[in-house]
């Protein structure tokens, strides 16, 4: 099959809602003859003009606003956050209004929306333009939480995103948008609320999100020629969040290590740690669960501090082993 | 445009039957205002409320100048009269008020949240300033639809000092959005005088920071309302933009349930209810107080009826309390 | 000793640090002659003035970027938000540069202020006035969360947090501020960082926050009655976060149940199930952990409804007395 | 008030030795913008920054107008030129900006946070607009304190279309705190022109939404942006509330590191570089060509041995990584 980035497969599944729907628009910052700070609208202003394609003063309540507005009238909007970190410029409009008026109106209400975000740190953007947020959304009933870690994915859950008549926070990974992998051509979607087995194993589960789902794999390779095999489930959809491979995986290999880069202090890996020791896996764990995420910290400036700040690959791999070995 | 002098029409711009309709409705309110108050105080409302007595004329005027159900409305807290003159059923009103299942909303959204979706009308709003961003999407939506829809979103003054308000007029500005934006103006957010909150005179005079049109009319005069509404309409429906009208008016009461209005004075208030909207508006229309009184009653008999329309509806089922969170 | 509600205790403690150092003031909404949404400062500006007890207009941006930029140039302020919902609106102020700028500049900023929040449901106040939003900071390194669950706390907890050097998120409830309790007149703090046991027992270990401590203490009375004591453990700093008691408790009872207000996927009692099964504690628990928290929905209108919608006292009885029993 | 005619004054508001001063800061920042591309350009920085060519004008001229470390300063992210008027240091600036231990934020903060706090220079900002909040602070803090200091806050076009600037200055103007809000117009914010962004010919007409007093100036002209911050900074400090000062100006380099500059064309950027800032201030104070190549090498002198400084520093150690987290 054909590879192509993960910057790529979100601009195809973009230009295919387009193209299919007159419904569908973007509006953000800098997307239109500036392609978006990590280039994913690139080019889509020639195709598709600047109705559809809306560049946007800084204004990110509105551009949120705007969402929630256009999606309550008949539209399929994706908005975009530049930095997944001015969200907190939307909360809200998002989480007040696009997650709530649903309910609020008895049921007689749809917001289908996407609100796409770059997240993640590793690009020396220092503390404001390289957080993890998705905790807080998931937080959130009347939400959905999307998190690709692949080209493929990226693709098939946007467009299952676009086509979800929920408002959709759709993290994407800046140090993701550049990995390739094969991504089929035609339209797919991906279903929201699958978890994902990535990897089968049996000494251990790993859950991991976004960029730890390459570098789990990673990891995995590695453990691989010490005779030890990882497990990884990437749930992709954090709420609605499917717990059911997880569970499986648990009462499989009876140990279990939850890494994602945002801070491990109230990060999404609680909630997936609660589940698992509130589930019929709990019984069967021969260990303490194990969660590896990031530094209780900002992300600092300086490189070498920044990598420190969250799980690498070698990180991963010591936490996988011990685990396994019974070192904790 | 506006003919204010055409012949036989009341305050020039209304027919009789018309301006017998607008009286009414401002009963109406009145009538579920006092009511609202009333099942407060004797414990059968559950939460809180804002209320609109001295403030009807804004929502009847403003109303009888757009297209209900056609055009969009973003409603404010402080929304029932806009409601009712939006043309909502009064009996579900109540009952979503009341927290029923024949409500509204089902009972899940109660008096800051009531909406009629399919009326076009898009809610109350429990946010200070929260439906301004929404209404750049509802103006963005109507361009894509192209049709001949305006959106109106209403807030009060002091929704006027937040950053929504700012962004959202902005951007309905540059991008000429059919979005009207009234601001009732009733002196007050919450105890903040206006006077204190801003450094200008009149909330329209920021129209200016966006390059649109701003004007200040008297709210409380539902012929001036009308005139300004109709003109801000014509502007905006006709593809030049937004448009901001400032409508000057009062609440007469606290700004929620417990509110000992320790702010302003018995004075003040005194002088803004001689200024009342129905009265004046009795007047324009040659009505003697008999019949207003009369018609009064028969506004009080819809509440009662909607009363009992609410309490004879059932309570929303537990069962279902999960409905209606996600799509 | 003298009783006092809750709303006195946090009057009295304002007033104590304000009457003690000019460099403590309150900025917010309607907190002047109105005395605050809630009541909380009746009465101050009187004896005050209006330049130290500050009415703002409706901005909520503003009045957090009030209290930072005063924090760093030498002040105390205490900021409120009227409703905890509106802290939506102030997320970059609290989240990226509150929390972010010390450890920004190298450790050579200090941002000494308190942001109290009125939460909670209970009042009718629907889906857009009643959030329990808590986790959202307990995932932000720099911020420090306080949840006071009894006059006496609120007065302790609110001194120890206008004299800390960091930034304070003080939750209260709307529901607790006509609470009464003993509460000692002098000046005193009340710790941040450490967890209360605000009842011995030994059959279940409940870890409960703010309003539910409340709750948990009267469905304790009722199971005691059974012959079933629960050990009680508030928190009451959510971040940093004390987990010592809590382990040794679970270590002693073998069981535990974390019960709050907000909504249980993604808050905080995933946080504390996580902890204690990375714990040394894991080893002793003789049933799942399990969480009694908000359902998965916002807050609705109906009376009826949103009782149901957050753990009563009931709720806590029931799944007390079945874990107790082993039927889960 | 500024005597624009003074004898012997250079622009009849400079001595000689400020406006050679003023003329080598300019200099300097403009020989750190070009070092620090060219370090970006050879991967020796990591994360993104953003230049200021071509605006030294505003920068120096605004600083030259205030009191530098007794004010306080709240800078933007196009800051590295406001740090170095302000008197940073430029060693610990340039180890900052390489994300050295001997930087002004140990490393943590990078070119977007640099900030030297004991100066009163509370940092540059990530955040578009995130310090016109903080301004609001840092003013009632002044008054409290009741000090003769002013604060400067500084933001570009593009900021001023955030919430935060709304909220920021109308609750700066009603309590009339000392904050001068320097809005450096550089033509775009990001790819957005900010003829697209904004519907009122200048940033500075909206001042009037909040009754304070507003002005463009010529950002490119020192002389004039001097004696703007001096009227802006006389009326402020002697207590008359916040103003707001427009510079307009041009970046000449892209945005930030990855810009292909397609929003904009190369003659609209030849255009902006005839109007540069240290030639044109040269031209007023009478220095030739060659002085001002030999006063650059001096500047570019200093960055060298800024260079050195920094790639003699240590890096952070890892063990201390949680260290500024919490006081
Ligand atoms: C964002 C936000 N801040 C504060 C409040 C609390 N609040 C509700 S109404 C109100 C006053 C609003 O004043 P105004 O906009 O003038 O409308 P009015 O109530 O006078 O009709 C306040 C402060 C809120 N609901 N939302
Ligand atoms: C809240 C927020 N939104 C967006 C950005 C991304 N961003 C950084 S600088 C910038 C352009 C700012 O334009 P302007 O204010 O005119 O300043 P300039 O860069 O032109 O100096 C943008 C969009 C940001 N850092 N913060
Ligand atoms: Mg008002
Ligand atoms: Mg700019």
């Amino acid at each position: 099959m054909r590879e192509i980035t993960y910057v790529e497969a979100l601009r195809e599944a973009i230009r295919m809602a387009m193209e299919k729907d007159p419904s569908v628009f973007v509006i953000g910052e800098d997307i239109g003859v500036y392609g978006g700070a990590f280039g994913v609208t690139a080019g889509l202003i020639d195709q598709f003009g600047k109705d559809r394609i809306i560049d946007t003063p800084i204004s990110e309540a509105g551009i949120a606003g705007a969402c929630v507005g256009a999606a309550l009238t008949g539209m399929r909007p994706i908005g975009e956050m530049q930095f997944s970190d001015f969200v907190v410029l939307a909360m809200e409009q998002l989480t007040l209004q696009a997650a709530k008026v649903r309910f609020m109106f008895g049921g007689k209400a749809t917001v289908p929306m996407v609100m796409r975000l770059a997240g993640g740190s590793g690009t020396g953007a220092a503390a404001q333009h390289s957080e993890s947020l998705e905790a807080w959304f998931v937080h959130v009933p009347g939400l959905k939480v999307v998190m690709p870690s692949s080209p493929a994915e990226a693709k098939g859950l946007l467009l299952a995103s676009i086509y979800d008549d929920n408002p959709v926070l759709f993290f994407e990974h800046k140090l993701l948008y550049k990995t390739k992998g094969p991504v089929p051509e035609e339209w797919y979607t991906t279903p929201l609320g699958k978890s994902k087995v990535v990897r089968e194993g049996k000494h251990l589960t790993v859950v991991a999100t976004s960029i730890e789902v390459v570098r789990a794999q990673q990891a995995a390779e590695i453990l691989s020629k010490e005779g030890i095999e990882l497990e990884i489930i990437d749930p992709r959809t954090l709420r609605p969040l499917d717990m059911e491979p997880i569970v499986n995986s648990v009462m499989k290999t009876g140990k279990v290590l939850i890494v994602h880069e945002a801070v491990k202090m109230g990060g999404f890996g609680g909630e997936v740690a609660a589940q698992i020791a509130e589930s019929r896996a709990f019984g069967y764990l021969d260990a303490p669960i194990r969660r590896l995420a990031g530094l209780d910290m900002p992300i600092p400036y300086n490189r070498n501090l920044e990598a420190h700040a969250v799980p690498q690959v070698e990180n991963i791999v010591d936490e996988a082993r011990n685990l396994v070995k019974g070192v904790y | 445009m506006v003919n204010s002098q055409a012949e036989g029409l009341i305050g020039g711009v209304f027919t009789r039957e018309k301006a017998l309709d607008l009286i009414d409705t401002m009963l109406l309110v009145r009538s579920f205002e006092e009511n609202a108050e009333e099942m407060f105080s004797l414990g059968k409302v559950h939460g809180t409320m804002h209320l609109s007595i001295g403030q009807e004329g804004v929502a009847v005027g403003t109303a009888s100048a757009l297209r209900p159900r056609h055009d969009y409305l973003l409603n404010v807290h402080r929304g029932h009269g806009h409601f009712l003159a939006w043309g909502g059923d009064v009996n579900r009103m109540m009952a979503e008020f009341t927290g029923k299942e024949t409500g509204y909303c089902r009972g899940r959204g109660g008096s800051m949240h009531i909406a009629d979706v399919e009326a076009n009308n898009l809610g109350a709003q429990g946010i200070v300033g929260g439906n301004m961003p929404i209404s750049v999407g509802v103006g963005l939506s109507i361009k894509a639809h192209q049709t001949d829809q305006v959106a109106l979103c209403i807030f009060g003054d002091g929704a006027s000092n937040e950053g929504a308000f700012h962004e959202s007029l902005n951007m309905a500005s540059i991008w000429k959005l059919p979005v009207i934006y009234l601001c009732e103006n009733n002196a007050y957010g919450m105890s903040m005088s206006i006077k204190k909150a801003i450094n200008v005179p009149h909330i329209s005079d920021r129209a200016s920071a966006y390059g649109i049109p701003g004007v200040t009319v008297d709210g409380n005069d539902v012929v001036e309302v009308y005139k300004a509404m109709k003109l801000a309409e014509e502007y905006t429906r006709s593809g030049n933009g937004p448009y901001l009208v400032e409508a000057e008016t009062y609440r007469w009461k606290g700004h929620s349930k417990s509110d000992k209005q320790a702010y302003r004075t018995r004075d003040e208030v005194k002088e803004w209810m001689s200024k009342e909207p129905i009265q004046r508006f009795a007047k324009v229309i040659g009505m003697g107080e008999e019949e207003v009184e009369q018609r009064r009653l028969t506004a009080r008999e819809k509440i009662k009826k909607a009363v009992e329309f609410a309490e004879s509806s059932p309570e929303p089922a537990v069962k279902d309390i999960l409905e209606g969170v996600y799509a």
